[in-house]
């Protein structure tokens, strides 16, 4: 992990909804694998307000000096307002890389990714490397509505079969990955998933491949206070290796990229106390 | 013409007056990937627990504005994970460690107390008593000045070291419970822990914290540590403090250390800038030096109050 | 579909919920140049006290992150000027008007209500318990539940109309003085009055306020008053409740509601934006209907803790 | 007193150490006074800043429409910092005019205007409103050093006579402006003063004019918490009429134009309480 301030070379639109941010950060760009994320802040605002985590869309190591790296984003709250403020030649603090990247596979050779929403974006980058390493790359994406997909141009052309689940049917399959998914990979002989997106979809996704005896490999998300493993606000519901308790483990550094068999899905029906007492920090 | 930025905390040396605030640096492993821990005076860990704690639910963080509310509930790997793997790790980067235990009985925090005493290399231990009570109905130690006197006598007379007091802000009177933390044997004081506050997700009706309430830090709170370390140190000048409570910048580690601070500690600062404690150490110099002030020290409760 | 803003304190008929903090909005005159006065639910004037008060001397004022700190001690014309010039000029605008007093001893605050009693006019009584007892070496009423039920068992025997205690957020445990009011009589409580701050200009070494001391407002503290009206909504869910601290949008304001508030009053947001309290009035109006909610009187209380 | 979003029409620097800007505002143009101020909100920061006052310079009333007001200021903190990155087309939300403004002479013919520093600004706009109604108007502009006077070129033309101190006299006389004060005086047969500047010169003016049985004018700052006379933060000690008490006195909405004899001078040596207890608001 470095910090430093960078360059944006970039701004554009992707597609209506989102926004692709090119900034030049040779080292984190070098350093960067698949999975990882980068800690951004937004403004160097003195009232501070806590930085914002992004997936690494893509790098772009040509020209070394000039090395960057993508974020895709679209607008929620006033941290990605302001990002999507941002004009070439402006700054930005960036923290990154950051993170366990997804473990690329040494025996399986036929690789399955699906993405959920924004949740695509690092999956971009992801069938790249794979590709680079000559593995068969299918994906599938989900989305609420066909604007909702991330860049659905390129992503046809990311692997070798590509599906699309939109849950108005305005693009694809009416409906969820889910109810393609074993569709998938049957056709593709998919011996491994990578899967990123909202909690649900990783869950779903996590029990098809577990039924299919199909290891699965899915990149979290989660409020960050710090990004760099100092504040334990990220964490997980992760059983230990035994699977007789579950810990809480660190998204951002222990993390994002998780064995979705270990994650205890069931531990996000919200939970509340019902008697508050003052919280011990 | 160096400035002497060293200070003397309760006899131990310190290279600054800049420390780390617990539970907001780990035990320094992932900062030190940014700066240099001998450039700092001193590394507070997070507050460790005789077995580990889980902690709360999540979500556990709320940004809020100025400042976050967070509600981690002290998760920790306890004490012995701390003696086996975080303390070899942080006397290898020569820079002192203190050690701030947590507990819900007096008789937890003796035990995490009894564990370090037999340890090495501790130089002190800070007594985080902003924890709920389970022998009186979940009030916190740092509420009432009885419950802070068993704590800090007890962990006092267990180690060897010194030892600091956290205090909690939510109290109607923190000088009270200041002097039943002295009187007790504690060689000083470290304050602001978080102010409790709460925070509501309109469109869920939900609280943003599993733990519904939280502690709320950053600089929204500063004036009220700023206020909180000067009525600290005027009722007990001899004592010496950690002041922290919102400090960004060495503006605000220069008010805390005129209002009384002999150390300052930096807690939310390092989240957005994991630098923070190293700049803000560099930029405490270069304005002391600017002002042809030689020493550090020569701040210390400086702030004047008459003509 | 018009959203029934109204709501009923205490007894009082509110066209809305949204009304103004004592001392953010004079008593009203001047921020009539700017809103509608009757587009908002009550005018909580300046506090008042037996005789006129000058007030500190200045600096008064010192800007914080996200908040300010406030010295001014409760400069006020005296209960006579009141009732002389600003009372009958409130009540030509057609908008309910709730007279916040003060004093230094149960007898200056009996006097002040003595006064209003014998006035037309007056809604409601707030008793401003955030100051000074001069019988009680200088602590403040409202950080004693013995002296808090003195002062409001006093005021309300004195008056016929609805007694609000304003409570400080500068104690151990909000909730106990909260029930020594409402057990002295108090029919409502206004929470939350500044939390105790302080900030030091380090150039030359000064308190930025003369006072010393001053009273933290602003976004800076709001999680501190969510979380206030939570626990004082829980321990007495009859009790009639104005919310305040950090109020700047409809979204803060619907905030408290949701923890229990039943009206909110706007403080500091006045001097950034005259017009806060008729806006604030009208996007939560908006946000209500746009959402299908007829009246805001369902969002009281209703934030959700199980499930 | 309205408040509105106004557009900055322009924003020049004025010498080295001044920014001038134009802003869009014809109802507070129409109204403005000499001697009257704006109280501007540098920016719409949600974690809020509280607005910043600013003397009103002058009003260019020709084209309703597009009337606008000016004021000059130099960076001290944030909030001119912010002020002082405003473009053209810019919006700022502002309210004005605000205060009670200089007195017009009625008899007297012949008025001196006092100004210090930064004080200056105010002047400009009073000059014009004088000389229109025919009155004599003399100048005495004083500064700790050249750059500090405000638009000399134009400060030399607005009257009969102009005088420069500084105390570094790289400009004009060396030393203060009370230095050349009674010699200008008895030169211009001067009836009224008008005097803006920092406390220590306009105790001084007043003393001179006092001494010459002149009254003088003085426009005041203060710490402003809301600039609209509800706060009581930015209280002058003044004597009541009778001269018997010291009242506070809001210097936003009964000032910022106070008769200089009425200021309790004194009361400005600083008083800090040996005890402090919690502040009442
Ligand atoms: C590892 C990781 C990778 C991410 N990658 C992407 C990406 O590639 N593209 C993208 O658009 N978004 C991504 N997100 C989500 C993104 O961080 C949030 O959308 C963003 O922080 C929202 O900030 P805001 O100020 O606009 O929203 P606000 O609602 O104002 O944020 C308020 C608070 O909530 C936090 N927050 C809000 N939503 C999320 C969320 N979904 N996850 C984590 N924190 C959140 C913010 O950090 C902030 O603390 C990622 C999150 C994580 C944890
Ligand atoms: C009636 C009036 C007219 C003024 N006219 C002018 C003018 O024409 N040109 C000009 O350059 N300045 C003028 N000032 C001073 C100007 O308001 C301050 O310089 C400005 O507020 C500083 O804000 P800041 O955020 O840059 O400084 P900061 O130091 O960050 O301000 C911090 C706080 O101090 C306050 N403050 C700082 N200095 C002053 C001051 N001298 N007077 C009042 N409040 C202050 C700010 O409002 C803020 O609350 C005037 C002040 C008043 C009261
Ligand atoms: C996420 C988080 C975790 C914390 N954990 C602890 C802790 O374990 N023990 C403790 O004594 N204080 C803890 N604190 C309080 C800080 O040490 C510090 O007292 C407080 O945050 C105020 O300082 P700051 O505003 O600089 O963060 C924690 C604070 C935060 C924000
Ligand atoms: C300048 C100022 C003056 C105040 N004067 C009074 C007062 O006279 N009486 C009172 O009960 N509260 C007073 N308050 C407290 C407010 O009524 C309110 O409780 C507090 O400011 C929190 O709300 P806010 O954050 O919306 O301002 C004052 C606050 C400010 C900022
Ligand atoms: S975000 Fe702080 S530990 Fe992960
Ligand atoms: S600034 Fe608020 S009353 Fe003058």
């Amino acid at each position: 992990m470095i910090q430093q301030t960078a360059e944006i070379l970039s701004h554009r639109k992707l597609g209506d909804e989102y926004h692709l941010l090119s900034i030049v950060a040779p080292e984190i760009a070098e350093a960067a694998k698949p999975g990882q994320f980068v800690n951004l802040r937004p403004a160097a605002d003195k009232h501070f307000i806590l930085r914002r985590p992004f997936s690494i869309y893509r790098v772009n190591r040509r020209g070394d000096w000039a090395a960057t790296i993508e974020v895709v984003f679209d607008v929620r709250g006033g941290g990605t307002a302001a990002l999507a403020a941002l004009r070439p030649h402006d700054l930005i603090d960036v923290v990154g890389p950051i993170g366990r990247p997804f473990t690329m596979p040494t025996r399986q050779k036929s690789c399955l990714l699906v993405g959920g929403g924004v949740g695509a974006v690092p999956l971009f980058f992801l069938a790249e490397e794979l590709r680079a390493i000559d593995k068969r790359v299918d994906t599938l994406w989900g989305a609420a509505t066909a604007s909702r997909l991330v860049n659905s141009i390129d992503a046809k052309r990311l692997g070798a079969m590509a599906m699309f689940t939109t849950e108005d049917g305005s693009e694809g399959t009416r409906g969820f990955v889910t109810d393609v998914l074993p569709e998938m990979i049957s056709k593709c002989g998919t011996e491994v998933i990578y899967a990123c997106g909202p909690n649900a979809m990783l869950a779903a996704v996590t029990a098809v491949g577990t039924r299919h005896r199909i290891p699965v490999q899915v990149a979290m998300e989660a409020l960050m206070g710090c990004g760099i493993g100092i504040c334990m606000t990220c964490v997980q519901p992760v059983w230990n290796k035994e699977g007789t308790e579950v810990m809480h483990v660190r998204t951002c550094v222990d993390g994002p990229i998780f064995n979705g068999a270990r994650i205890s899905w069931d531990a996000y029906a919200p939970k509340v106390h019902a008697r508050p007492v003052p919280a011990g920090n | 013409m160096a400035v002497d930025m060293s200070v003397d905390l309760a006899g131990i040396k310190l290279r600054s007056p800049i420390v780390t605030a617990s539970g907001c640096f780990a035990s320094g492993r992932e900062i030190s990937e940014f700066i240099d821990l001998n450039s700092i005076g001193a590394v507070v860990v997070k507050s460790m627990t005789v077995e580990p704690w889980p902690g709360k639910p999540t979500p556990r963080m709320a940004e809020t504005p100025s400042g976050m509310l967070n509600a981690i509930g002290l998760q920790n790997k306890g004490v012995e994970h701390f003696l086996a793997v975080d303390l070899p790790w942080l006397l290898q980067q020569d820079v002192p460690v203190i050690a701030s235990i947590a507990g819900n009985t007096v008789g937890e925090f003796i035990q995490v107390a009894d564990r370090l005493r037999r340890a090495e290399g501790v130089a002190a231990i800070e007594v985080n008593i902003s924890c709920p009570n389970l022998e009186d109905r979940n009030n916190m130690f740092a509420h009432d000045p009885r419950a802070t006197a068993s704590v800090i006598g007890a962990v006092q007379r267990s180690v060897s070291v010194p030892v600091f007091a956290k205090l909690s802000p939510n109290v109607t009177n923190i000088v009270e419970i200041a002097e039943a933390a002295v009187e007790a044997g504690a060689h000083g004081l470290s304050l602001i822990n978080t102010v409790v506050g709460m925070a509501i997700d309109i469109e869920t009706a939900r609280p943003k914290l599993a733990g519904v309430l939280g502690g709320l830090s950053g600089p929204a709170i500063r004036p009220i540590a700023v206020r909180a370390v000067f009525e600290v140190h005027r009722a007990l000048p001899q004592v010496p403090i950690i002041g922290m409570g919102g400090v960004m910048t060495h503006e605000d580690a220069i008010e805390l250390i005129m209002v009384g601070a002999t150390a300052v500690a930096i807690g939310t600062a390092n989240f957005i800038n994991p630098k923070a404690t190293q700049e803000i150490n560099q930029e405490m110099s270069a304005w002391l030096g600017a002002r042809g002030l030689r020493s550090v020290s020569a701040l210390k409760g400086q702030v004047k109050l008459e003509g």
